[in-house]
Formats: C-alpha cells, structure tokens, sequence
C-alpha cells in the first residue's frame, strides 16, 4: 500500500519544528518513521504534513546528566541496546530496547517516535514508567518535563499538546543493589508485546526495600502495580513474596484488551506470569549488583 | 509537491526530484532501476527490501526516499566487485542458502550488518540476527550455515 | 479461529436538561454531529431524517477519514429513537445502529440510555482488530459524554 | 567434467544472478509507455453491488480508464474456468467473473479496476472510486454453510454444497462393529496463506495490429494458464505468450490462473498501451488463495493387539466463494485417496463435502490434501495407541505395509509404488536414541518438566501423474512432461522443458543429469523453462512434479540424442552403428577404446554436415515426451521433540529429525534444501499459522503482523538422513522431495506435544498450538 500525499519539511532546529507544527493543522512528526509510516501507508493515518526532525542537530545520543542519563529523542533502538553507559548505569532499558521489533527495525526506530505514538503494545512505555524515567517535551512555550506516567494517557494518545515535540528521556541511574528486569511475550508475527513486565527492585541487607512493577500489553497505557509494592517491601524476597507481588496483577485491569491471537484473560494471564519471573530475574540481579 | 534528495547509491551521488510520499524502496526500484532489492510485504516484516543505510541494515519500505538525504546506501547490486561476489554471496551459493532467490538480497544484505558488528556469531546470534527477514523456502538451516561459513570466509 | 467481530456497547448518562431539550439536541443533525469525534464536515441529506457526517476516527496518530450516512429510522419524541450509519473509509466500512431511550432522572435531569452495535469491515477490522474494540468503546463513550456537556452548557 | 547423475551436490546454476539482484521478476519489468492497474476490492464478505461511481476516480490526473465487471463482459471477457471438476460429485460451478458483476461474494472480490501512469496514482484513484453495497447475510464455516437457513451464495447451489466426493474400500461398518476399540476425533485442519515471498503480479502488453498478447506472471505452469485465458479472454491461443520469469516462490498459490491475469489483458487491449499490476501483501491475503481449512470428523477401528481395521470420516472442505483452478482435486482425489497412509488399513470410507462460504477460495498450498490426510491419519493412530497403553512407534510397526517394490494396492484403490517404511523409522530411532529418549523424558516428568516426542510416518502421493488418471479424476489437462535438448555446433547444450520451476532448482538437477548421461560439462548446460513462446507445451511444477515426470521427458531425449549421436559416431569412426558403444562422454568401438568420438565432436560435425551419415538428418535435437505409468510415492519416518511451559503455553521445539525416501537422490544439497523448507512450513502450521476470519467474514489476520510465519530463531538445527527405495515408475527411480517435508512435520510436532501434555490429561488442541490455547487446554485438564 501507498500513503496518501502530503506536505514534507525537513527543519533544522527544534524552534523552526515548533513553527511548522503550529502552521501546518495535522501536521506530525516524523522520526524514524517505524510507527507512522506502517499507518500511513494503509491510509490510517492521512497526515497533511510531515515535519521531519531526522535532520534537527543535537536530538539523538545518550549522555549522563547529573543523577540521571539522558536520551535523545532520535536515538536509534540499536544504539540504546548498545549503549556501554546505559548497560552500566540503568541496563533495564537496553534490555527492553533489544526486544524491540527486529534488528532493522532497532536500526531506524526511535525512541521518540516510539513514545509519542503510545502504541499500547509498544516496549518502551512500560519500561519507563517502571524506572520512573521523564520525558522532556518542547513547545511553542518552551521546555516541560513530565514523568513517563503521566505520559501515556491513552491508546495512542500522550500528554503532548499541540506543536510539542519529544525531545528526550531521561531515566535514573540505578544504584548498588537495585536490579532490574524486562520480559515480554513477543506475539509471533509483528513482536510487539502482547504481554510484558517490567521489574525494578532494591535490595538492602537482604529486604526489598523498593519494587517498582508494570505491565504492558494488556490495557490502552502502561498499568503500575501499586500492590506489589506493599507485597514486597520490608519482606525477603523469595518465592512467597514474589508471588504474592505477581498475583496482583490478575486484579488489577478489568477490561483487557484482546485480540484473535490472545484473550484479555491470556494477556493478564501472561503477564501475572512475566511480573512474576521478572520480578525473580530483578532480585536475582540485585543480589549480584 | 516534489523534493530533491542527493543520495549516494552503490558509491555513486545521485540526485532526484521525488514526491516526499515515495518510498525509498520504489525510488531504488522504480527511480533508478535497482530492481535487486524486492517488496515483500507492507508492514515491516518480511525484510525483503533491505539495504544497508550508512552501513546499517534497514527496511527500505518503512521509508521515505527523502529521509535517505544526504544517507550511503548499499543495495544487493553494489555488494559483488569487479564481478566477484562478496563472500556472503559466495557462502549463501555454497551453503544452498537460497531457494526462489526473493528474499535473498535481503537475507545477504542483513547478514553483512550482523558480520560487522559480529564477526564470529553463534548459531543462535545468526538465528537471532535474522528475525527480521522471512524466508519459506530453505527453512533458515542453510541460511544459517551459509553465514557461519562467510563469517569463516571473511 | 473464529471470532465475533460485531461489537456491542451501551451506557447512560445523566443530563442535567429537561427530557425535551435533550430530544431535541439529539435529532438536529447540526447538533449532534458536533459532538461526534473528528467531525470535518456535515452535509444535511433529508431534514429530520438524514445526513452524511466526514469523520476523522481514532486515537493519536492512528486516524481513518469515515464519510458516514446517518438516518434516522425510528423517532418516538421524546422517549426513543434508533438511527443506522454506515460508513466507508479507504479499503473499509462501518455499519452501526444506534438506539437511546430517555426518561426522567433526579431533580429535572434527563437518564439517556444508549446501546451500539457496530460492524467494522475491511481493511481496519483486520488491521486493528487488536485496538477495535477499545478504540470503539471510549469514541462511543465519548460522544455521548460530549453529548452531555453541549447540552448542560447550553442550558 | 561431467557430472555424476547421483549424489553430487552441484552448486546451482540459479544462484549467480539471484544472490547479485539480477533475476527479474514479473514487478521488475517496465516496459516504455507502461501504466498500472490497481484493483478495488470488496471490504464486505458478502453483499449486493448498488452502484458504483467512478467519476472523481476517472478525472484525477493520470488516470487512463476506470472499469467494472460490466465493462469486461461487454468486452467478451468471460468467467475464469475451474479446471478440474471431480467426476461423480455432482460438481456445481457456478461462474466466477473477475470482477464481481453483482453479487460480492468475499472479502478482497475485485469490485472495479483503475488503470493510471503510476502505481501511486493508481491507488489514489482506486480509493476515490465510490461503491454502494447492501450487505448481505455471511456464513464462513463450512459445516454450518450446509446448514438449513444459511446464508445462500450461489443461486442454483443448494445448501452451498458445491460437490460431494466419496471413497470407499473394503467394509468399513462391519470393521467398526467387530473393533476392540474405536476413537474419535473432530480435526480442524485449519485455513493457512501459502506467502509466497514475491507476492503475484501480471503485466500484459497486448498488441492490438496483430491481436497478440504477452503476459508476464508469477506462475507455476505457464501453459496452464495459457489454455485458461484462451478460454476467457477470447484470445486464441496461439496468439498468447505467457512468461513466468522468475518466480518467487508458489508453494501452490500460483498454480490456479487468476482474475488478474485478464483484467491486465483488458486493460491492456482498452488503453492500448501495457499494463502491469502488482500485489501488495494485504492484497495477497485477501485475493490469492488459501489452502487446507477442513472439518474432519473421523474414527479409527483397531483389535485388542493394536491392528488398525478401519477409518471413516466425514469432510467439510472450505471451497471459499468460488472454484479455483484445482481446487476440486485437493479434498478428494489428493487427500482421500491417501487415507491408509503407510498402513495396512483394509478398510476405509470418507465422504468429503466441498462447500461455498463467503471466503477467499481455496486452492492447492504445498502438500495440498496429503498434510489433511497424514494429520488425520497419523494423528488417530497415536490415539488408539494410547488407547491401548502401546507405544506410537509399537503401533507403527505393527501396521505398517511391509516391504515392498513392485507396487502394493491399498483399499482406496491406489496402487502404491515402492516403499519400506520400517526402514526408515528403524533409523529415525536410531538417530533419536529412542530408548534414551524416553528416559530422559520419565526424567524430566519427575522434576515437572514437560517434553515430548512425537512421530509421523507417512507415505504421500506425487508426482503428477499418469494423464489417463487425470482424465479419469477430471482434472482439465494432461499430466505428461516434455523436454528439448539441443546440441550447438560448439557441443553446448540448451534444454527446454515444460515444467517450470521457481526455486526447486530443477536448471541445476537437470544440467546435472543431461552432464552425466552426454558427457558434457554442468557449465555447458542450459536450462529454459517458463515461457510458452519459447519452450515445449508441459504442464509445470507442482505436486511434486517436476523432476519424477520432468526427468522421465528429459531422459527420453537424451536417448534420443545418444542414438543418433551413435549412428553419426559410426559413421565417422568408419565402424557399424552396432560396434559403438557409449561410456563416459565418449562413443568408441566396442574393444577399440581409443578410436573414439566426444559427443562434442558429433555436435559440430551434426551441425556443420560436412562429413555426415547419408539418410540422417542434421542437427543434435531431440524432443521427448514422457507420460508416467503411475504416481510416485515417497514415504519416510519425522520425530519432534519438543518442551512445553505449561505456565505460559508456550512451545520449544528442541529436536527434529527427518528420515526420507525420495527413491533415488540426483543433488542431495537440492534434496536436503526442499526438505528443511517443507518441514519449516508444516511446523508453521502446527504451532503459528492460521488465517482466522470473523463471523462477518474480516479477514482478522490480515497482514504479516498478524499472520505467523515461521521465523528463524524458532528452530534446532534439523537431524536428516535419508533412505533410497527406487520406483519403476520413472527412467531414474526418482521420486519426488517438494512437498513431503509439509505432510510429516505437522502431525510429528502435534503429537509430540501431545505427548508432552499427556500426564496433564491434555489431548487435543485446536492448531495452531498458541499459547493460549495450550494454556487452557492444561487448565481445563486441571480443573
């Protein structure tokens, strides 16, 4: 399939965007275009305009700022999988970024374009919501940033506001005895997440004192597990704490959604199934780090 | 409406007026008459069209030939010198790892990416390495013995 | 692998406006179609009975521009009414029925209980069979939340 | 050097110009002056077409024509013909117009076509075109579509029953009554999209001056479709050409001749310039045809001991909306005619009821009817194995047919040609280490491991086939091979055939033959095929064709040639046509090895006459025609091994091996090739694939982000040996490798993870194996 026709501009800086956005009503933005495009070309989505931001300087890499690390909006997937910063100092997120589709796909997709889109099988959503990251926005007034829970809103649909431009993420550097975990079960034809889990725990003399659990997949936005916090902290980890935390997950979304290849029920299923391995996976991690 | 692009195809600058809808895919396709690399698909799956974008694998059908500005870009017609085939085309003829020959330029293409970032991979890195291109003839067996063995040749 | 694909929806709300006022909100297609998601245009094709709403649906940046058919094909003013819509897009097609039934609530306002049966074809069914569902829901859910606000800040 | 006709693994000739991006495919040819068709297709699965408006379409700039079904009846294009009605089942075929003149009858039924300059335009006019439906009531089930009160599709096919085939052997009521134990099961083998990976496409150039017309298309048998558009289009059919140039794979789909393929001679006879229409993968799924999808309900009868005494089924078989090319021979004569297996089976009965749903049509797809037989069969006979608390391999042994190679007939009336089943499973144990194998699993099961073995032996039905069977079962054809081989005057070599390969590498198996058996180097061989202007009639590849019948016509012309080479031999070497003796390239007088002639020697001297037998005729030619005296029928031995997580559903295949007899192996690389990519494709079914259609009728797995294909990082490395039981049926004992891997692989990895849920109490699951279902299937054990 083809795209319908549209208006193309390639600005240079993030102020020039701004502009194009606010002139061009229905205008998007194009990043890598691994989101947008499959949808443009089957006419789900009838941009008028494109802004490109592929060629904005300064908007892709991934540096230390201060207690956090941050990533620019155009980074590459491939690059955040292998980022030597980020496996030292926040590994949860290039865990979830080599699951991400396929190696093209990590080659050209980025995490800008991936979050703004909010596709609510996408991996990145439940990562950072579970790591606490932040994602700075700019606009027509300036810079904000807002926690990645509070950008997800809805299928598809983030906090941004109109003319806002995603321009990076910044997540936490872990410290001595956090662990961290992402597990998916990818569905077998697109890998997008039909059901995930995202882990990330401390541990200090041998008692949680932390647990940060959410799953994806399964509702329009990222789901917290709040429950499993109380579940866990001030307990030892083990198999009955582990469980207990995991078994939350079951309550927690009424109305899943589903789909030919699997159930809402399978979907909570599964990813009771995956809170409880990664949560494992996390301690296991916490003890060794 | 129409934009130019300047894109260096198979080390040789070329330059066009494009609509910005058109593909990279069709652009080397249809533009310039690289018909090596194939479309397979219509929703990034099957890896057919890929070409090596500033060395890197990527899907030349979830692409606009405008973002390729400016970009390197390798298709299967550049990879064999002075008619010699590149190793990875030599082992994939020695391995039996092509059948009807579709989705090889994309399997060869993608399998050059993933010797240069890992030059000796493991089965599995090779299984790993090729879930982006679909294959249904060979079942991947020889597929994968063909890039063990250029691994071995390069 | 079968599935039903027919999706059925249905909620009241509560509208603090007289049962008449509400009936006559709801059968002005000016009206009623802004409160539809997307609207771009309204063409009236037969007065009181009906009209073609271009639509553009979805969530985020995944949207499909709908020319929708709307008519009205019972009105017992003003306790019931059902309209049928049927719509095309590029390569798909819906066809919806819609029925809602008022009665008098608390303190003057008006209960409007509504159901939808919506059939979504061709390319979005099977493209966004995943999302469908969902997506249906909060428009629909949508619509008549909209639907309530005009209303109240009408009156 | 020439080649040795057997066990050599010659690289393939085919390879150069696929791996450098210089094969062209039917979507790589542009002719000057070229515009594009695109194709407006029904999004309802069933409804009435109101009306259709095609003006905006036809004003946007670039457009050439927007036409309709009406358009190309008035231009005297009729119905694409069902070329094979299976006699004595009160067949209905009820005409299938390329573009729905009324009635849409599926989801994907071409409604409209718009031709324009580009292919982007094309489609933006195929969106503008507007078309009113009244939908109409759906049914896509074949079981209830016979149901009283369905939805009707055709007018005068009653209950959509399109026919109703039945097979029947020995007694099969009485086995039944006198059985120790009988088992049943209702097997959806379910509806798969064969995906190829080039999609179709067709360009057509017609030639109004002289009412020639070329078709470019992605095809299996050019020929075929040749004859079939001679009988719609109008064009006679000596004025059609059909190229299928490269082709990117079938498995089946492009077999049947297609609506495409004339609407791209319409279009090109009405704007007078060429047309070329390319399918986008979406467009595949909805308009190119699907196979399997049948309901079985079946029954197996055994004695206390284990001896299997009879199988009755019943069969819905999902025709789709209209008839497809073949499709009537799938359900019937390929699959019920192969229910006794590698068994001994004496009795057997199957009424099959190929039945109109408002689907895509069905067609032939890699195994074609044989995959729904082997599942059946191979599947009853694990359950009356566990019946009876006997081993799978136990019951195998005990009921396979015994040795044999000079043909043994089975209750379903075939005659099968050579096998030796227990060999083959004999070194499949070997292989797995069975008894270890076994072990290891009790193991595990101790520890809450759940893995499990699975076996499928099979003997299948290929090589088609004797044309005086076709004729009798009704297929509209001949099933015969030709081949040309013609020598230069430098002793290089063309070959001609009528089977046209698309990945089988058949132009290096061939070379490799007419190397070995003439003396002429690999090198110097070349192997034309797929194009109607160009080769000998034949009538393609598929069913596992194209060497056992294709090397039988090759072979005839090769004697052909060594004959006559002689008689030119003689009379050069100034001895009796009865002194010359062939060996190794060489033709010499018997007892006199040096005085000899190279066959390239003769090829020059044949062709330049200057000093030449009196009474022969120049030239190194000769064509062969090659019609075989039954089907071939290769059989082997596959085991899976796989593990469950019960916790998850999901499934790891961990082992597979595969133990084949294709008779004998020409290219054992080629051979091993066909087998792992037929084993790829029947794991896809058992554990991924499936095309799932709503009650509407949507198709809800209408993309590859949907639709499961197997991908490389699901799999072990597979186990492969092989063992080599000849046929007669053919000059070289060659039997044919297409497809087998397809039959065997589906049932070994069902009933290994059947055995692996065993103790759970599981014992059947809908396939595909998702998770989910396997989830719930343990569930519901548990509770």
């Amino acid at each position: 399939m083809y795209s319908e026709s549209f208006e193309y501009f390639r600005p240079k800086t993030l102020a020039e965007a701004s502009a194009l956005l606010k002139k061009h009503r229905g205008a998007r933005v194009l990043a890598g275009g691994h989101s947008l495009l499959p949808a443009m070309k089957f006419r789900l989505a009838t941009p008028k305009a494109l802004v490109d931001i592929g060629a904005i300087k300064g908007l892709s890499g991934i540096a230390a700022k201060g207690k956090a690390i941050g990533i620019g909006a155009t980074t590459v997937h491939a690059e955040v999988a292998a980022s030597k910063l980020l496996q030292r100092s926040c590994p949860l997120l290039p865990e979830t970024a080599a699951q991400i589709g396929d190696v093209q796909v990590r080659n050209r997709g980025t995490i800008g374009g991936s979050i703004a889109h909010a596709d609510p099988a996408a991996d990145y959503p439940t990562a950072l919501v579970a790591l606490g990251a932040t994602v700075v926005v700019r606009g027509p007034r300036g810079e904000r940033k807002i926690p990645a829970e509070d950008f997800f809103v809805d299928l598809f649909t983030t906090a941004l506001k109109p003319g806002e431009i995603v321009t990076a993420v910044l997540v936490p550097v872990s410290g001595k005895g956090t662990g961290a975990a992402y597990l998916k079960h990818p569905h077998p034809a697109s890998r997008y997440a039909v059901a995930a889990a995202a882990a990330v725990v401390d541990v200090a003399n041998g008692v949680c004192s932390r647990a940060s659990l959410v799953i994806g997949g399964v509702s329009a936005t990222p789901v917290r597990v709040l429950k499993a916090q109380d579940a866990l902290v001030g307990k030892k980890p083990d198999a009955a704490s582990i469980g207990a935390a995991a078994a939350q997950v079951e309550a927690l979304v009424p109305d899943p959604m589903g789909d030919v290849y699997a159930s809402g029920e399978f979907r909570v299923h599964l990813a009771s199934v995956l809170a409880k391995r990664a949560l494992a996976a996390a301690f296991e991690r916490a003890k060794k780090g | 409406m129409r934009f130019g692009v300047s894109i260096t195809v198979n080390g040789a600058r070329r330059k066009h007026e494009v609509e910005p809808r058109l593909l990279l895919v069709h652009y080397l396709r249809e533009t310039l008459g690289l018909t090596g690399t194939n479309v397979g698909c219509d929703t990034s799956q099957c890896g057919a069209c890929t070409v090596l974008l500033d060395g890197k694998a990527v899907k030349s059908c979830t692409m606009l030939a405008v973002q390729a500005e400016g970009a390197s870009i390798t298709t299967i017609e550049g990879l064999a010198k002075n008619g010699k085939l590149h190793p990875v085309q030599e082992a994939f003829r020695e391995k039996h790892g092509l059948q009807c020959g579709f989705c090889t330029p994309g399997m060869v293409l993608t399998a050059c990416h993933l010797l240069e970032k890992n030059p000796k991979p493991s089965d599995a890195d090779i299984r790993h390495g090729l879930e982006g291109n679909l294959c249904r003839c060979t079942g991947y067996q020889n597929i994968v013995a063909a890039v063990k063995e250029a691994a071995a040749r390069m | 692998m079968r599935y039903n694909d027919r999706m059925r929806f249905e909620g009241t709300v509560s509208i603090k406006a007289s049962r008449q006022k509400v009936w006559d909100f709801l059968t002005d297609p000016n009206k009623v179609a802004g409160c539809a998601p997307g609207l771009e245009k309204l063409e009236i094709l037969e007065p009181g009975k009906r009209f073609r709403a271009t639509t553009s649906i979805g969530f985020g940046t995944v949207k499909a521009r709908f020319v929708n058919d709307v008519e009205w094909v019972e009105m017992d003013a003003p306790d019931f009414a059902r309209m049928k819509a049927h719509g095309t897009a590029p390569g798909s097609g819906v066809d919806a029925e819609s029925s809602m039934r008022l009665t008098d609530g608390q303190d003057g306002a008006t209960d409007l209980a509504w159901t939808a049966d919506v059939t979504i074809v061709g390319t979005i069914a099977s493209l966004a069979a995943r999302l469908m569902g969902g997506v249906t829901k909060k428009l629909t859910a949508a619509f008549f939340d909209s639907v309530r606000e005009e209303i109240e800040a009408e009156a | 050097m020439a080649s040795k006709v057997f066990g050599s693994a010659v690289r393939r000739k085919e390879d150069p110009r696929l791996l450098t991006g210089q094969a062209k495919f039917t979507d790589d040819f542009t002719l000057p002056h070229m515009a594009h068709l695109a194709v407006v297709r029904s999004p309802y699965a069933h409804a009435r077409v109101k009306a259709i408006r095609t003006k905006k379409a036809a004003a946007m700039d670039g457009v050439l024509g927007v036409f309709t079904g009406k358009d190309m009846k008035d231009a005297g294009f009729g119905p694409i013909p069902c070329a094979w009605v299976v006699p004595g089942s009160n067949a209905k075929t009820p005409p299938y117009p390329p573009i729905a003149l009324d009635v849409v009858r599926y989801v994907g039924n071409a409604v409209a076509i718009v031709v324009a300059t580009d292919r982007y335009v094309a489609r933006d006019a195929a969106e503008a075109v507007e078309v009113d439906y009244e939908p109409l009531p759906v049914v896509v089930d074949a079981k209830k579509a016979t149901e009283k009160g369905r939805p009707q599709l055709h007018a005068d096919v009653p209950n959509n029953l399109a026919f109703t085939w039945t097979v029947a052997g020995g007694d099969v009521d009485a086995a039944f009554k006198a059985a120790d134990v009988v088992v049943s099961e209702r097997i959806v083998n379910q509806r798969l999209i064969p995906n190829a990976m080039e999609a179709r496409a067709a360009l057509a150039d017609y030639r109004s001056a002289t009412g020639e017309v070329t078709l470019w298309v992605t095809s299996q048998n050019p020929h075929i479709v040749r004859f079939l558009l001679s009988l719609d289009t109008g064009i006679p059919e000596q004025k059609i050409r059909v190229i299928a140039p490269e082709v990117g794979g079938g498995f089946g789909s492009k077999i049947p001749h297609y609506p495409e393929d004339t609407m791209v001679i319409f279009a090109s006879k009405q704007c007078g310039c060429p047309v070329k229409w390319t399918e986008t993968r979406s467009e595949n799924y909805r308009g190119t045809i699907h196979g399997r999808d049948h309901i079985q309900d079946v029954e197996m009868a055994a004695k206390k001991d284990g001896t299997i005494t009879g199988l009755r089924a019943t069969v819905w078989a999902n025709m789709g909306a209209y008839l497809s090319t073949a499709s009537t021979g799938i359900p019937t004569i390929l699959h019920g005619l192969m229910l006794s297996g590698a068994y001994d089976i004496k009795n057997i009965r199957e009424v099959v009821h190929g039945v109109f749903t408002n689907t895509t049509p069905t067609d032939a797809y890699r195994g074609a009817g044989r995959p729904e037989a082997t599942f059946m069969v191979e599947r009853l006979v694990d359950l009356v194995a566990a019946k009876l608390k006997m081993d799978p391999v136990e019951i195998r042994k005990k009921n396979f047919i015994p040795p044999f190679t000079d043909g043994h007939a089975v209750a379903t009336g075939l005659t099968y040609d050579s096998g030796n089943y227990i060999a083959a499973l004999e070194k499949a144990l070997q292989i797995l280490d069975y008894k270890a194998l076994r072990a290891k699993q009790a193991d595990l099961r101790k520890k809450g491991e759940h893995i499990g073995v699975g076996f499928c032996t099979y003997a299948e039905i290929c090589g088609l086939g004797p044309s005086k069977v076709a004729g009798a079962v009704g297929f509209g054809g001949g099933l015969w091979e030709s081949a040309i081989v013609r020598f230069h005057p430098s002793g290089k070599v063309n070959v001609f055939v009528g089977i046209s390969p698309h990945g089988q590498g058949e132009e290096t198996t061939f070379a490799q033959i007419v190397s070995s058996e003439l003396g002429v180097p690999v090198e110097d061989v070349e192997v034309f095929h797929g194009d109607t202007g160009q080769t000998p009639m034949g009538w393609g590849s598929y069913g596992s064709r194209s060497t056992p019948v294709g090397s039988g016509a090759l072979m005839g012309a090769i004697v052909k040639i060594r004959d006559k080479a002689k008689i030119v031999a003689a009379h050069l070497l100034e001895a009796s046509v009865d002194d010359v003796v062939y060996g190794d390239g060489k033709f010499s007088i018997k007892g006199a090895p040096s005085k000899a002639k190279t066959i390239q020697d003769i090829a020059l001297m044949a062709n330049v006459a200057w000093n030449y037998p009196a009474g022969v005729e120049p030239g190194l030619e000769a064509s062969a025609f090659f019609d075989p005296s039954n089907f071939v029928y290769p059989f082997g031995a596959h085991a899976a091994v796989v593990r469950v997580d019960v916790e998850t559903g999901e499934i790891r295949l961990e082992r597979y091996v595969a133990v084949d007899d294709c008779g004998r192996v020409i290219n054992p690389m080629i051979v091993e090739g066909q087998i792992h990519g037929g084993v790829v494709q029947g794991i896809g079914q058992a554990l991924w694939e499936g095309a799932a259609y709503d009650d509407a009728g949507q198709l809800l797995t209408g993309t590859m982000m949907d639709y499961a294909l197997p991908k490389a990082d699901a799999f072990p490395t597979f186990e492969l040996a092989m063992t080599e039981t000849p046929t007669k049926v053919n000059p070289l004992g060659v039997k044919g490798i297409g497809e087998t891997g397809t039959i065997a692989s589906t049932a070994a990895v069902y009933n290994a993870v059947m055995d692996a849920l065993a103790p759970l109490g599981v014992s059947k699951v809908d396939m595909p194996l998702t998770p989910e279902r396997v989830w719930r299937a343990v569930r519901d054990a548990r509770r």
